[in-house]
């Protein structure tokens, strides 16, 4: 009999229409870190709240050190010294870094906060693990990375040894992602034991234990990485071969299509400019990537080339038309297609249905609109061509409301959308984020088809292997600015990172007086 | 693995498929919080008065169908603002300002039918339209403080209540052609001024209430079936979206509480247009510094309709009905004031009736799914608070 | 300088209930859940505080005996007023807009149908005399002494005070912050165990009793301790509404927004106090425009930056997502 | 409970003989509705009548003549509207319902256009001198002693313009009567465009006492509740209007009553008792001073020998005797009506002075 500290077993979870756990068994032993792998959907995330205390099983129990218990909320959960790190971040934005670590264990007298002792400890934490954060900043006014030890601190605040993360690393710079897995291992040889989802081999491989995988809310199996690959857990986890590397003809280079001329975007969070001074091309039939750590004025400059946002100086061409003061469906007329990093937030109106959702940038269109009114049938029709032709899979088909679909087929309906829609240029920002390898496959492939079918593609992408195997091109962003511009070929991940980090830069700062 | 969970019974299926279209469980939802409302209702009438309580509810129930002119005539204004606040809402907008556009529409139409001189023929037509200007004035001004101030909407279109208010009244006081002070009201109106009546005995309901009714038809068939109708649902969906889509928001805040305040605007010039049932008398205005209490109807009947244009056709004549039978109750000793309680419940219980319905319609479903599997784990043990 | 002292003193009672209802929305919305039943609640509070007063004016009790019994009264049936809003939005998920609307609409008529059947009028009229000449000693104080300690209702001091302790309450304690969670990122709060149904109870059933606090102060320093169906608390719920929006959902930005508006107000019927303002003759219906016009252009300048607590009118639901 | 409707037997045997239908105001609006509606209980309870009051749907002529309609189902027999906003409805409902009886206050029918003005048989029709009462108000006040006057009335309609107009003429013979020299007392004069109980009116009463003012005279319903608010504050008085309102706040010195109540009872009893319908039938009845129509009140409810002027300073029945006498054989007969200029109504003060012939008195006009 092995010592295990959690036991999860024959766990079932329903939700309405979907059985996200099935009869699934789990065990975790002390100080291990211990990797969860499955597709999108197959129910890591689910099983992880379950045994955080946020969902009740219909059935199965939880043992901690052999003994059952019953984890009816997240006090009883942290009462067994079981924390988590969750997929979305449950931070709240308008408090500070403190606040949010003790908020639900607040040191108090009488119900008056004593925020002087529970600085000291917090201090004290990230200190002792070089979790680097100011208790005072607002969450809203730091970055992901920051957020994240913020997440970590909150569990090491209230003392826990069974540490889950839902998908640390898909927010994380490459540097960062080597730093937590530092700190995982480290929080392994204190003899804290880790649950760890993500999507990425690689880092299961690097620091993992064992794995456990799971398919469509089933239990596949339990393997140990010394005595795996990585090909075998990804056909674990889809049942079929997965192919990592995308492969691309080489190709001739076209005309400039966009070309952006000393762009200023002003911030809205701090004082300074997000974007600064920034200058490049996109020519037809290449992917250019712009990549950088988060929050380094990407998602604004994609704003300003969308009209999302407006410049405070510069000009944008697209095919050679002047399109700095145009708006928003002027641009997408001219051949922007935006996929957007939100699809909640920007992509998608998700009270809609999928067909409605289909023609969110075309609804105007002669084809679907007579004197103002929809035409119904074309865009019916439409959708399904569109449904059939990228495979979106959906409940009810066209009349599905998007707010149901699964996160992938979610993704390939903007995908589908934003491409057969008439373009020059299309602008995609994390398009595989949180997708499983399957959906990232599908993806990647579709943007590389554009390429080759001789139109521009700007990526803006966090994840530096995505950035390596898409690019023809890479421009670092850093602090709002352009700091480098490699050749995909001939770089490596950790030249990359160097720059992203700001250590180094190989384009001066030849327009600083421009602005 | 969906097929596990769902039983093949055809009945079944059937059922799930009424119970997913939206309409219908609206529709059931308002039928199930009027019958609470109403039996809340009877209740209090056997407390007050129980010797007479079933003759008086049966009246309450059945009085408005021997005046059907008035249920119309009374459920007029109220369809308008109705139209006017539900509209407003499809776009996330809440138009709590219907009062102001509503009073501002009876002032436009005052305005035109005391002090211009036009044929008989147009005379009602153009009292009409300015009222739907003013209506639309009031609308405008809350919209542009929201589109490019970020003001709150609530804010603006309360204070806004208030500015009309004033407003009106002094500019009716202070214009001797319309305002006769020995009678605190505004003069009666000429004849050419006031819409057509429908010949009904007795009634003052007039050609309004079929405006009001092709009114609420168009603007389902905007909200529905037109480009502008999508945009506005959209945006009031996500604004983000919309705006990512090219779609103006701007225009279109301003636009959707114009056609509101519009609606508002018609509500009172259709209210303060209607014919007298007495020769040569009219409607009249009184300048008493009240808030008009149709806006604020406008919101239960919004509400109660779903806001749906169809459905606040409906819930207007409702309200009307069980109004008008209300007021005949009280000739068997009830205060008509119990319709007034009776129809708050009822807008109350319509909260949550959407959610009564489908706990029902889950009872439904689980008593299948247990009879169709019984091997099927069952899924009641919801997480609690 | 009298007319000043005047314009204070006038502007104070006014403001008060203004800022009480106030800050109960900003406990309900900054739990989660929008308020529109405010001018209901304030009804209720203004009416079972004045009947409370009604049944016992002719007892020995001092006035202002009267006033805080009446008050805990007020407080006690704005609370029960405000269970149906929390029945409704937090447990049955329900629509907070349309549930608060239908309790604005209950209240009017259920005290016209009550006062009619029992007292056959349209509210309930008292005769205790609540206003304070002068406090002892503190009137004497220069200048405050004027302001603050004389020609004034107790409801005053009760009311700063509530203010305080609201304050401290929604940053100081481990109560506030979590209100404050639920109202931002429920799923958060709920990760961290706090019982998001709870607070949001709590949040709702303090907007009840600070709501029927106001209102009964507005009955007592507006209305003299009458209270009606038909004028209700004209409006003052949704004005409340308004300067909560104004003071941006915190606690002092609200108290400065309440006597803005309640000042102007006061200056608007006070004209022939003010000579510059008297002689110019003006309409008195622009002054009472002023207000709600001062407010809108206030409000154009602040708007931009202004934010609502993130997940207010939204039901919790621990499943979704 | 007290509710008069429910204690009145059912509408499908008897219905309700005699019904009031309130006008745009409220049952307990301190004024008409009120006023006549206490005449109508006190007489129906005293004489076991069923009775009832009806709101009207809508404040329009159509829809108070559709109440008149509904009481006439409900089974009513006299029909008491208080209120000249009834004037044009009575006039078709006159001719509709012939056997039924009407009692029209402070009114008379007539068409819309106002060119027809005719009271069947089956009308009686009751005005009042409001100017009576007012101006002795006003003599009252300025008889005790007092020299800065307030009034406050809610709209500039005929009656609340006489009561304004007595008050005024009443507080100048009293500074006559006392040799005061010219401007010793001032009046400020002001209608509040409204007839309820606001925080608004309050806040004008309060500013009038800040200003000086000793006593106003509140008359305009439920206006009066603001007044007499703002007065308890102040430490100032209220002058009543319509009826005795000295219960409603001490700081009410006296009221200057037109007998609403009385006069609805005299003419019920005409119907039901004396059978001299016939004294009212067809014609408008002034109810003033030469038949004790309006006055002061001059007892107080429940104490036999109480004295109802207790309130002033100075002012005793006697002196009240001694002015309403000359009142009552029309020896002093104030001015009812004046030509007014503005189109609310609202005399300036020049058309005061000039019109009233006031010479003691300098008014103010707000
Ligand atoms: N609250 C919920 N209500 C309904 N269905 C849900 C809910 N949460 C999860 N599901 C469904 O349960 C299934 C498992 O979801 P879960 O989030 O556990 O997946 P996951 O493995 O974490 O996926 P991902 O890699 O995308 O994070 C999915 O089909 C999902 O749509
Ligand atoms: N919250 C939800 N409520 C209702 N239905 C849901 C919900 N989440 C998911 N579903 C349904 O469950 C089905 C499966 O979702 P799931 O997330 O497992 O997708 P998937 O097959 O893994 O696809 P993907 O690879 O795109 O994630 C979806 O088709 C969707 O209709
Ligand atoms: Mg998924
Ligand atoms: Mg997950």
């Amino acid at each position: 009999m092995e010592n295990y500290i959690i036991e999860m077993l024959n766990i079932t979870k329903e939700f309405p229409g979907i059985i996200a756990n099935d009869n699934i068994t789990l065990r975790l032993k002390k100080g291990e870190i211990h990797a969860l792998l499955g597709e999108n959907g197959a129910g890591k995330s689910t099983l992880m709240s379950v045994l955080f205390g946020l969902y009740q099983p219909e059935k199965g129990e939880i043992k901690k050190n052999g003994k059952v218990v019953k984890i009816n909320n997240p006090n009883d959960a942290n009462d067994l010294g079981i924390g988590m790190v969750h997929q979305h971040f449950k931070l709240i934005d308008i408090f500070t870094v403190l606040e949010n670590i003790i908020l639900g264990v607040e040191p108090n007298k009488l119900g008056f906060l004593q925020k002087k002792q529970a600085r000291e400890k917090v201090l004290k934490l990230s200190k002792q693990y070089g979790l680097e954060v100011n208790p005072d900043a607002l969450i809203e006014k730091i970055s992901v990375g920051m957020q994240q030890r913020v997440e970590i601190l909150k569990m090491l605040y209230r003392d826990n040894d069974i540490l889950i993360f839902d998908e640390p690393t898909a927010v994380l710079t490459p540097q960062e992602i080597d730093e937590l897995m530092e700190i995982m291992r480290e929080f392994a040889r204190e003899g804290k034991s880790i649950l760890f989802i993500t999507h990425k081999l690689n880092e299961i491989m690097a620091v993992a234990d064992r794995c456990t995988v799971l398919r469509k809310g089933k239990y596949i199996g339990n393997v140990a990485i010394k005595d795996t690959t990585k090909e075998e857990l990804s056909r674990m986890m889809v049942g079929r071969d997965v192919n990592f590397k995308v492969h691309k003809k080489t190709k001739e280079l076209g005309d400039v299509v966009l070309s952006a001329h000393n762009i200023t975007v002003s911030s809205k969070i701090h004082k300074n400019n997000a974007v600064k001074n920034v200058s490049f091309n996109v020519r037809a039939g290449e992917i250019v990537c712009l990549a950088g750590i988060d929050g380094n004025g990407q998602t604004e400059l994609v704003s300003a080339l969308t009209g999302l946002e407006k410049i405070s100086s510069g000009s944008i061409t697209l095919g050679g038309k002047n399109i700095t003061k145009a708006n928003i469906r002027t641009r997408s007329m001219s051949g922007i297609s935006h996929i957007p990093e939100d699809r909640h937030k920007y992509g998608l109106v998700l009270d809609y249905s999928l067909e409605k959702n289909l023609v969110l940038q075309r609804y105007w269109q002669p084809e679907f609109q007579t004197f103002g009114f929809i035409k119904t049938k074309a865009v019916r029709s439409y959708a399904d061509r569109l449904i059939k032709q990228y495979d979106v899979r959906s409940g009810q088909g066209p009349i599905t409301p998007v707010r149901s679909m699964s996160g992938g087929n979610q993704q390939k309906a903007i995908l589908a959308r934003e491409i057969d829609k008439e373009h020059e240029l299309i602008i995609a920002v994390q398009p595989t984020r949180g997708l499983d390898v399957g959906a990232i496959e599908y993806i990647h492939k579709q943007l590389v088809a554009r390429r080759d079918a001789g139109k521009a593609v700007l990526l803006v992408s966090l994840e530096l292997e995505e950035v390596m195997n898409l690019s023809d091109r890479i421009l670092v962003m850093y602090e709002g600015e352009i700091v480098g511009e490699l050749d995909a070929k001939a770089t490596t991940v950790q030249e990359l990172g160097l720059y992203m980090s700001g250590a180094k830069r190989s384009i001066t700062k030849e327009n600083e007086n421009a602005g | 693995m969906q097929d596990k969970t769902v039983s093949s019974s055809k009945a079944f299926d059937n059922l799930k498929k009424v119970g997913k279209s939206k309409g219908f469980s609206a529709f059931t939802a308002a039928l199930l919080a009027i019958l609470l409302g109403l039996i809340f209702g009877y209740l209090i009438m056997r407390i007050a008065s129980p010797a007479n309580s079933f003759l008086g509810f049966q009246m309450l129930l059945i009085g408005g169908f021997k005046r059907i002119g008035d249920v119309f005539y009374f459920a007029t204004p109220i369809l308008m603002t109705g139209l006017a606040v539900g509209f407003a809402f499809k776009m996330g907008l809440f138009n709590i300002g219907a009062s102001g556009q509503y009073t501002m529409g009876m002032f436009f139409a005052l305005y035109v039918g005391f002090m211009w001189k036009l044929p008989d023929s147009i005379h009602w037509i153009v009292c009409i339209l300015a009222g739907m200007v003013g209506g639309m004035l009031w609308g405008l001004i809350p919209g542009i403080f929201k589109a490019f101030l970020n003001v709150n909407e609530v804010i603006t279109s309360i204070m806004f209540n208030y500015i009309g208010m004033y407003l009106v009244d002094m500019l009716i006081q202070g214009n001797a052609a319309m305002y006769i002070s020995s009678k605190t009201r505004t003069a009666y109106l000429p004849a050419s001024a006031q819409l057509p009546t429908l010949g009904i005995p007795h009634s003052s309901v007039n050609i309004s209430i079929i405006l009001a009714i092709t009114l609420a038809l168009i603007l389902f068939i905007v909200l529905n079936k037109t480009t502008f109708g999508y945009e506005l649902k959209a945006t009031g969906f996500n604004k983000f979206a919309s705006a990512y889509a090219g779609m103006n928001d701007k225009r279109n805040i301003i636009l959707t509480l114009v056609i509101a305040g519009a609606m508002a605007g018609l509500g009172g010039a259709f209210a303060i247009l209607a014919p007298s049932t007495i020769a040569g008398s009219s409607m009249t205005y009184e300048p008493v510094s009240v808030i008009a209490a149709n806006g604020f109807n406008g919101i239960a009947v919004a509400l109660l309709g779903n806001s749906n244009p169809i459905g606040i056709i409906f819930s207007a004549v409702f309200i009307s009905h069980i109004q008008r039978g209300g007021t005949l109750a009280s000739l068997y000793g009830y205060k008509p004031e119990i319709i007034d309680v009776v129809i708050a419940v009822i807008i109350y219980f319509s909260a949550f009736a959407m959610l009564m319905n489908s706990t029902v319609a889950n009872l439904i479903k689980k008593r299948y799914s247990k009879k169709q599997s019984a091997k099927l784990p069952s899924a009641d043990s919801k997480e609690g608070a | 300088m009298d007319t000043f002292y005047y314009l204070i003193q006038n502007t104070l009672p006014v403001a008060i209930p203004l800022l009480l209802v106030a800050l109960g929305g900003m406990f309900s919305e900054r739990s989660g859940v929008i308020n529109i039943a405010l001018e209901g609640i304030m009804l209720v509070g203004a009416f079972f505080g004045c009947l409370f007063v009604y049944f016992v004016q002719s007892t020995s009790l001092d006035a202002q005996g009267i006033l805080l019994l009446g008050m805990l009264v007020a407080a006690g049936a704005g609370f029960l007023y405000s269970l149906l809003l929390s029945l409704a939005a937090v447990t049955m998920k329900a629509d907070q807009t349309i549930t608060g609307t239908a309790l604005n609409m209950l209240i009017p008529a259920a005290i016209l149908l009550f006062s009619k059947m029992f007292f056959n009028s349209d509210g309930i009229t008292t005769n205790k005399n609540f206003y304070i000449k002068e406090v002892p000693l503190l009137s004497e104080v220069p200048v405050l002494g004027k302001l603050f300690f004389q020609n004034t209702y107790i409801t005053v001091y009760i009311g700063i005070f509530l203010l305080v302790l609201s304050a401290i309450v929604f940053y100081k304690t481990k109560f506030g912050l979590r209100l404050r969670a639920c109202g931002e990122h429920p799923h958060a709060a709920d990760s961290v165990g706090i019982n998001v149904y709870f607070m949001r109870y709590a949040g709702v059933s303090l907007s009840g009793i600070l709501g029927g606090i106001g209102g009964f102060f507005y009955a007592v320093g507006v209305m003299n301790g009458n209270t009606n169906g038909h004028t209700g608390v004209a409006g003052f719920g949704f004005l409340a509404l308004a300067v909560m929006i104004f003071g941006q959902w915190k606690p002092f930005k609200i108290l400065l927004a309440a006597l803005f508006f309640a000042f102007l107000r006061t200056v608007a019927y006070s004209i022939a106090l003010i000579p510059f303002l008297d002689a110019l003759n003006i309409n008195q219906t622009y002054y009472k425009m002023l207000p709600y016009l001062a407010t809108m252009v206030v409000l154009a300048f602040t708007s931009k930056k202004s934010r609502a607590p993130k997940a207010e009118g939204i039901p919790y639901d621990k499943g979704l997502r | 409970g007290c509710g008069s409707s429910t204690s009145q037997g059912d509408a499908t045997s008897k219905g309700f003989e005699i019904a009031l239908i309130t006008d745009k105001g409220n049952i307990d609006d301190k004024s008409f509705n009120q006023g006549s509606w206490e005449g109508v209980v006190a007489f129906a309870e005293a004489n076991k009548i069923s009775h009832k009051y009806y709101k009207p749907e809508e404040a329009s002529d159509a829809g108070y003549l559709a109440a008149i309609d509904l009481a006439v189902t409900g089974g009513a027999k006299v029909i008491v509207t208080p209120g000249f906003l009834f004037e044009v409805p009575i006039y078709e409902a006159q001719s509709k319902y012939p056997v039924v009886k009407f009692i029209l206050l402070d009114g008379t029918p007539h068409t819309a256009d106002y060119k027809t003005f005719k009271t069947n048989d089956n009308v009686a029709s009751i005005l009042y001198s409001e100017e009576e009462p007012g101006y002795l108000a006003g003599y009252a006040a300025v008889l005790d002693g007092m020299k800065k006057l307030g009034f406050m009335g809610g709209m500039a309609v005929p009656a609340v313009q006489a009561f304004g107009y007595g008050y005024l003429q009443g507080a100048e013979a009293a500074a006559e009567k006392l040799s005061l020299p010219a401007g010793a007392i001032s009046v400020t004069y002001h209608y509040t465009g409204d007839f309820a109980e606001t925080d608004t009116n309050k806040a004008t009463a309060k500013t009038m006492y800040q200003e000086g003012a000793e006593v106003i005279f509140a008359c305009g319903g439920s206006v009066g509740k603001s007044v007499m608010s703002a007065a308890a504050e102040a430490g100032k008085k209220v002058i009543g209007v319509d009826v005795d309102q000295r219960y409603d706040s001490e700081t009410v010195i006296t009221s200057a009553t037109k007998g609403l109540g009385a006069s609805v009872i005299q003419v019920l009893e005409s119907i039901y008792k004396t059978d001299k319908w016939s004294t009212y039938a067809g014609k408008s009845t002034y109810f003033n001073a030469s038949n004790n129509g309006v006055g002061l009140p001059t007892t107080i409810i429940g104490k036999q020998d109480g004295n109802a002027f207790d309130r002033f300073k100075s002012f005793s029945k006697k002196d009240y005797d001694a002015i309403y006498a000359s009142l009552a054989d029309s020896s002093i007969d104030p001015v009812r009506t004046l030509k007014v200029e503005d189109t609310n109504g609202y005399a300036t003060a020049k058309e005061l002075v000039t019109g009233l012939k006031l010479s003691k008195v300098t008014v103010q006009v707000r």
